[in-house]
This record gives C-alpha cells, structure tokens and sequence, in this order.
C-alpha cells in the first residue's frame, strides 16, 4: 500500500470499494492501528500514529476505532453471549459489572432478545452470531465502526437488516461509519463519501454521485455501478434524460415520472 | 440408518486430520520466548492434550503423533521427526487414556503424566543422537513447555467439551 | 423425461422440534436448469444433502435417473451427480489443483493416464489449466470454485447441483463462475439444480422452485415467481431491479404490467409511454 | 534436487544412523565429503545452510561447555573445582560437535530440496508393504496429506481471530507468561470450532465427491524412481559401508 491521503469525517459514512485484494483490509488494519505506517502518519482524533509510535500507545487507540472484521462470528469464543460482548471493554480496564450492563445495552441495540444473553453464542443462529460479534465491538463505545463486507454470506433480508442497523448506529449513536463493501446499491444507498482502492492505492474519493458518474472508469477497475445508475444509462439511451444521474430506484421513479406521459 | 457407519468415519479422518492441522498451525504460531534458555518453547502439546481429552486414547495418539511428525517436517528437524512421531503419539495416547472424557481433576492428572512421557521421550531421544548429558540440556525447556501446553490446554478444553457433540456434527 | 424426482420428501434434525423439510415434491426434467430459492434456513440446504444421500431422509422417496436412493444406491447415484459448496475452502482437498481435480475420479478408481487426460480437459473447460501445478493457498475464492467445477466435470455427471455456490464470492468471481456454468451445462447437457438466494442465479434458471421454512411454495418459470414481487421480499427473499423499478413507479401512481418484465422490456415498455407523450 | 523423496528419506536416515558410527578422522571425512557432495546437489548456496544452523548456536555451544567440563579422563589441561577440562573431554566434545552439525545438516538438505507433501508421499510408499497386515497406511496418508493441505488456511484463520481480539483490547507478546496464557485462549478456542466446523464440510464434500474409507482408491499423483535415484542411492551404500569398514578396521 502506498501514498494514500484521506479524510474522514466525524458523523459520515464512508465507503471503501475495490477489487478483492485491492489493500482495502490493509487500509482497515491501520485505521484501528493493527499496522503501523511504514512511512506517513494517520491521525485518529488527536492522535497521530507513525512508524516510531511504541505498541502501548496504539491500545487506547483502539478503544476510539472499533472494527467488526469479516465473518466477525469466528471470534466468539466465551461461554454466554453477555460475557463475550462483554470481553472487550474488559480488555479496557471497565470493571466486570459496569462492562456486563453494557453487553446487556449493546445486546438489545443491536436488536438480540434477552431470552439469547444467557445463552452459548455457539448455539446461535449464523445471523444472531455476526450480532452478537457487532455488539461486541459496539461495546468498546468506539467513535468510529469500521465494518468488513458485515452482510457477506447473509440472504436478503439478512443483509438488510445488518444494513438497516448500521444506518441506525450512525445517525442514533453518533457513530462515525467506514464500510467496505463489494455491494454497489449499499454505497449508493447509505454512503456519504467513496473511497476507491485499486493496487494498493486510493485512486479516487469523491461523493457517491461523483464516484458513479462514469461508468467507464469504474469498469477499468472491475467495479460496476449501482442497480439504478445502470438502469438509468439504458433509459438514457433510449431518450430519457436524467441530471443529476440517479442512484437509488426510489431517485429514478421520481426523476422518470415526470418524462412519462399520464394517460 | 442409512451408511451411519461409513460416516463416521470420513468425519472422523478429516477432523482428526484438522487437529492435526490446528496443532502445528498454533505451535509455529505462538513461540513464547524463554529466558536463560536456547530459545522458544510452542504450543504443540495443547493441541496434543485438547485432542487426548476432548476425543480419548486412540485420537489423542494419532494427533499426537502426526502432529509431532509434520512440525518437525516443515521447521525442519527431520532428524527429529520420528522419534517426535512416536513422542507425541506416546504422550497423547497416555493423556487420552486417563483423561480422556473424565473429571477435570483426572485430566490434570492425565495431562502431568503427558508431560512426564514427554520430557522422558525427548531426553530419551537426545540421549541416542547426541549422548546422555546433552541430553539434559532439553529438559527444563520440555518440562516448562509441557506444562504451559497443559495449562492451555485445560482452559480451552473444559469450554469446548460441552459443545464436543454439536461441533463433530451430531 | 424427469431426472430427478422427490416424492412426499421430509426430514428433521434430531437437535429440532421443527422438521427442516416438510413434505416437499418436485420433479425436475433432464436438461434443464432449476434454481430453488429460500432465506438461510429455510431448508433447502439440508434438501441438497437429502437428494445425494448425505443425510438419510425421514420420510419419502428419492429417485435419481431411474434410481431410488438407497443404502444401497447411493454411491451409484453419487457416480451421476457432481456438487459444488458453498465455502470455496472446505471442498478443495488436494495438494495441488490438479490433485484436487483428480480427487473424485481417484476414489472412483479411474485409472492414471485417464485421469491426467481429464483433469487437463477438465481444466481447460474452467479456464484453469495454468495454475494445474499451484496450491490452493494461493488461490481467489472465485479461482477455488471453478477448480471444484472441474472436480465435477472430470467424473462426467449427469446432474450438477449448485449447493450456494457463489455466495461467498466477489461479484466479479460470481459472474465469471456463472458464465462458466452456463457454458458448460450447454456443452455437457447437464442438469442444474442450484440451491441460492442470489438473484441474478435465479434469473439464469429455466424454472424456480421456492420454498420457505421446510414447506415448498410455488414452482414455475422465473417471470411468474417474479412477478410476485413484494411477496418473494415478505419471504426474505430478493427481486430483480426491473421488479424493484416498478413497485416505486406504482407507489407513485404509475400502472405497471403486472408481469414480470426484465431490465431490456422495461426499458422498451418504459419507453413506448414515454413516445406517446 | 529432483531426486525421488523416497531415496532421499532412506539416504537420509542412513546417514544419520552412520554418523553414530564414525569416531575418528577418516570417518568423519567420508562423512563430510558425503554431505558436501549432497550440498553441492541441491544447487542451493551454502549460506542458506549455514544460516540454518544460527538458531541452534546457543544449544551447540551449550553441547559444547558440558562435554569440555564434565568429560572425564585423560590428560587434564585445567581444573578449578569439580570442573575440569580433560582431553577425553576435549576431544568427545569436538565429535559430538561434528555429529550434531552433520545429522542438522543432513537434514536440512532434505527439507530444503523437498516439500514436506513430497516428503510425506515418499513415507506413505515406504510404509506401503504395512498394508498387508491391514494397517490403514493409505487412510493415515490422505490424512496427512488434508492436514498438510489445510495448515495454510488455519494459519490465516488464526491470524484473522488473532486481529479481531486484538482490535477488542488484548494485548498479546506483553506480559509474564500467565497474562500470555491467558491471551491464548481467547484465540485457540474459535479456532479449534473453526477447525471441526470445517472438518464438518470437508467430510461431507468428500463423501459428495465419492470418497469412502477402506475403498480402493487409485493415485494421481505417483513418485518416479529414477536412475539418478539409483545412482545416489549407491553412491551412499558404498560410502556408508567404507564408514564403518574404516571404523572397525583401526
């Protein structure tokens, strides 16, 4: 990875695209400083981590960026629900009792019934599991919620449900929001700002609207464009006109309404 | 039922063999460095131990055996490699028979005497190749990698024991 | 000629209060591809392993290409069916690639010289015949499934059953693993049966099949089961964007065909509206 | 090295089992020109070698120290309390020495020029004959041959857990050894559930794939014996044999 220059926002909701193996899980690993730059510096509130930065100063860090890392359910491993989501604010010095009050408050955020809490998270569903790990994360109180591909290997409603939670979390909780996602149509629906990665190196950022503008470019990376954008460049070609281009289906309808003659 | 037998069997093969895998994935994983010593002690000997506990003599043996045998193959001590294959085997097939499915206090017991099988084997084995008091040189460093093998092992075992019939697939 | 035929078929877990397959029926034709849709967990994994065997069924009656499943079948009828797994890591037993390739003709006996004779054939249909030599380790996971597709080409099924064979992939793995199939099943005359969520999966197949919570829905042809739009979402399932399209254009007021249209007829129905203005 | 893994494990551990015999000069020369001419073989640099041997350093001067100080008999050089250094000492020492370097050196070779799958296809067909008294030698291989297959793909599993605990706070290589352990286990256990998930898979996409145990199965992948391999393997016989002819000759 290399030369890489990015911002991120308090309170947005980044996404990160690029092919797989692309440095996307790179780039992850040093904004929770998991990696230290080998050269430059990445600054996370009002601290900035470098090549000389001694690995005891990196911790706190970690508390300020949670990350939940793909298929985050294989990192589960105690005996209850409430005490594994409970693990890491432990790790952070929270008193057992305090930290297992807040397991309990994460649990019901991230929409577990009380009735699992007590539970093994072995014996949970694969879907309850990847909750189960977010709450555990969540639990850190972070200020920033990295998410790896969080709906890779769900169904549908799976997805949209994770999806629906982590728009929660940032506009109810104040989080600020890193997703990497191989899912065109949840950039478009729920980002704020894009990162491109290609070889190592951010080669674009920009607005969802900006990023998707041309259609060409992205193809030369192997990326595709959302659902509607697609669509949209059909319609474009057969006479409909659209400005801006639209990303979701909800934008579309409303932009082609009007075009449409009303019997 | 319909070719239960037969079943098992592949199951059996393939997660004796993932054992076998874990085993020497978390012995070049975590080399925990010893002071005044020549070096490293690993982890081999949990992965020996949850093997002889979670699944009993016969498992324990194979694991043990096998595992010692592909560690020394890929770090390289080949000339190691069946006295280690006969070791390990050794030490998980005494840990597996006393400890094997049994109170936790046997198993401590069970995994004291691996240790024990363990320590002797090697001492046993450095004697032969390089004489009885060169020999000596392995023992404190078996000894406390035994120890910290069986101490980790307890931990993880005693868990992973009650989820034993879910995660072989029954 | 039905290929394939499941009568009255249900299973329960043993750990399970609710039977996981509930009196499912369905015939499935030679020749022909079938996609069975449902959320995680609605049985049709567990209906995968039912139709190889893997897992003795309860009740009902399985026959294969003539065949009753049995105890005494099953290895024959495995001799006609190949399948892919979800987890591109935890199929891919060989060393090598070519190992790997070799794995099912190996314990079907196949002699040395045919076999290399295959697993090159069987390495070219799947564009792999490069990395014969290369360890799966360093593999993409799109690169791994096509190895697997491979592995089933070489024993020559009848029969390829697709058990969410592109789930874990990368859409572009997804899209390169699909062309593959397609390509193939026309060349081999190969019956597909692919067990999926994915959408675009779907779509490729000549009939669907959904089922939900062990029970079997509705089968027909993917522009009928897609023309139920907002029930197949109820379900948990997903629909192509053209359907997506049209449930936003009829809340805002628009009459949409209620049939199914896919993205090149909406675009021409869209712009016959759009002309007569 | 594109001998047979085969002839490489019986050279190998014929060596081995030599080296205990050379005890002088002239044997352990035999001995050395052997394993030089086997370097040379490999057409791998010496130095690779030589690197090989710098973890052991410690263990070699430590082998050293004790044979010097407690050898005993001979002519002694020195003493100061019950330590002593003697020429039997001195002399057991320097061999001891030499053994060590050429039994490690010997076996680097053969890890070096040989993958370890090699390798264990090489003990498979050896052990082959054990059929015979029914021992499962062909379900022991497959065996060997998945765990071998799947140590890669654990070892990334476990790196990935190991980055997920530590991104919720644990600090691992910091502490005495209790606070070690205790870091262990947070990622020994998902991954040995990870390990019997997979091992659930595997099992049942091998029996998919045709796979029963105790069926005959056929081999695609086949070690060759060649007349390179004939060759070395006699080179070895006769240097051997002179070893010990020379040893019980003086």
């Amino acid at each position: 990875m290399r030369d890489i220059n990015l911002n991120i926002k308090p309170g947005s909701f980044t996404a990160v695209i690029g092919q797989t193996g692309s440095g996307k899980s790179t780039l992850i690993q040093h904004l929770n400083a998991l990696l230290k730059p080998s050269s430059g510096t990445v600054t996370i509130g009002d601290r900035t981590i470098d090549a000389t930065t001694k690995n005891k100063h990196l911790k706190p860090l970690r508390k300020k960026v949670g990350i939940v890392f793909q298929f985050p359910e294989n990192q589960l491993f105690e005996e209850t629900v409430l005490k594994d989501i409970a693990f890491g604010p432990q790790n952070f010095g929270v008193p057992t009792d305090e930290a297992m009050t807040l397991a309990k408050k994460m649990a019901l955020l991230v929409g577990l019934d009380e009735s699992l809490l007590k539970r093994s998270p072995f014996d949970l569903s694969g879907g309850q599991m990847r909750r189960v790990a977010i709450a555990g994360v969540l639990a850190l109180e972070p200020e920033v919620l990295v998410l790896d591909e969080p709906t890779a290997g769900l169904d549908p409603r799976g997805r949209l449900e994770i999806m629906q939670l982590v728009t929660q979390l940032q506009s109810e909780q104040d989080l600020t929001i890193v997703l990497i996602t191989h899912q065109m149509d949840d950039v478009a629906n729920y980002a704020d700002h894009v990162i491109v990665m290609a070889h190592g190196e951010m080669v674009k950022q920009g607005t969802p609207r900006a990023i998707f503008s041309d259609a060409d470019w992205l193809e030369s990376y192997q990326l595709g464009l959302p659902s509607a954008t697609r669509f949209a460049n059909q319609l474009i070609k057969a006479g409909f006109t659209f400005d801006p281009m639209p990303l979701t289906e909800d934008e579309l309808a409303d932009q082609l309404l009007p075009q449409l003659s009303k019997e | 039922m319909m070719e239960n037998k037969r079943h098992t069997s592949t199951r059996e093969i393939v997660y004796l063999a993932m054992l076998i895998a874990v085993t020497v994935v978390i012995s070049r994983f975590f080399l925990i460095p010893v002071p005044m010593t020549h070096g490293n002690i690993n982890l081999c000997d949990a992965g020996i131990f949850i093997a002889a506990i979670l699944l009993g003599r016969k498992q324990g043996a194979i694991v043990g055996a096998f595992s010692g045998l592909l560690l020394d193959l890929i770090s390289g001590y080949t000339q190691y490699m069946f006295f280690s294959f006969i070791v390990h085997g050794l030490e998980g097939f005494v840990a597996g028979w006393i400890g094997g499915n049994k109170k936790n206090t046997t198993k401590v017991v069970a995994m004291a005497v691996g240790v024990v099988v363990m320590v002797a084997g090697y001492w046993l084995t450095d004697t032969l190749l390089y004489g009885f008091k060169v020999g000596l040189i392995g023992v404190p460093t078996n000894f406390i990698q035994g120890i910290v093998g069986g101490i980790v092992a307890y931990f993880v075992s005693v868990p992973l024991e009650s989820r034993l019939p879910r995660l072989l697939g029954e | 000629m039905a290929i394939i035929q499941v009568k009255n078929l249900s299973y329960k877990y043993h750990n399970s209060d609710t039977l996981a397959v509930d009196d499912v029926s369905f015939d499935i034709q030679a020749g022909d591809w079938v996609a069975i849709v449902g959320h995680n967990g609605s049985g049709k994994s567990t209906l995968a392993k039912l139709l190889i065997g893997l897992m003795p069924a309860q009740e009902g009656v399985i026959t294969i290409d003539g065949q009753e499943l049995s105890e005494q079948t099953v290895w024959q009828i495995r001799e006609k069916v190949g399948m892919v797994f979800q987890n591109p890591d935890n199929q891919f037993v060989g060393a090598t690639v070519a190992d790997d390739v070799a794995f099912g003709m190996e314990n079907r006996q196949v002699d040395r010289e045919t076999m290399q004779e295959r697993v090159t054939y069987a390495l070219k249909q799947v564009d792999m015949l490069d990395y014969q030599q290369r360890e799966p380790a360093n593999l993409s996971g799109g690169q791994k499934q096509r190895v697997a597709l491979a592995g089933v080409i070489a024993i020559a099924p009848k029969i390829l059953i697709l058990d969410e064979a592109t789930s874990m992939l990368d859409p572009r793995g997804r899209r390169e693993i699909l062309q593959t199939i397609k390509r193939l099943k026309d060349e081999l005359n190969l019956t597909v049966l692919s067990i999926t969520h994915d959408i675009d999966e779907a779509a490729s197949a000549d009939r669907i099949l959904v089922i939900d919570d062990g029970h079997f829905i509705e089968e027909d042809d993917p522009n009928s089961i897609f023309s139920h739009g907002s029930a197949l979402i109820e379900m948990g399932l997903d629909v192509p964007f053209s359907e997506k399209l049209k449930l936003a254009l009829s809340t805002r007021g628009l009459d949409v065909p209620a049939t199914y249209q896919d993205e090149g007829s909406l675009v021409d129905w869209l712009r016959t509206l759009r002309s007569t203005k | 090295h594109k001998l047979d893994p085969r002839a490489k494990l019986v050279m190998s551990f014929m060596y081995i089992g030599v080296v205990f015999f050379a005890n002088n000069f002239w044997t352990y020369l035999v001995m050395t020109a052997l394993l030089l001419v086997s370097v040379l073989a490999t057409a791998i640099p010496i130095g690779v070698f030589l690197r090989g041997l710098i973890p052991l350093f410690w263990l070699m001067i430590f082998t050293v120290l004790i044979q010097v100080f407690f050898g005993a008999g001979g002519h002694v050089y020195w003493q100061w309390g019950w330590l002593s250094v003697t020429h039997n000492g001195l002399t057991s020492a320097g061999l001891i020495l030499m053994r060590f370097v050429l039994i490690i050196l010997i076996s680097t070779i053969l890890t070096f020029s040989t993958q370890p799958l090699a390798i264990a296809d090489g003990i498979e067909s050896l052990l082959s004959p054990l059929r015979k008294l029914h021992f499962p030698v062909a379900t022991l291989a497959l065996m060997l041959s998945l765990a071998l297959r799947f140590v890669p793909t654990l070892m990334d599993e476990a790196e990935k857990i190991m980055n997920a605990q530590r991104s919720r706070g644990v600090d691992f290589g910091a502490g005495g050894l209790r606070q070690r352990i205790k870091t262990i286990v947070p990622i020994l256990i998902p991954l040995f559930v990870n390990a019997f998930n997979r091992a659930v898979d595997i099992s049942t996409a091998m029996e998919a794939r045709g796979y029963q145990d105790g069926e005959q199965r056929t081999k695609y992948r086949q070690l060759k014996w060649q007349r390179a391999d004939t060759i070395s393997f006699i080179v070895f016989v006769i240097s051997l044999s002179a070893v010990i002819v020379i040893r019980y000759m003086s």
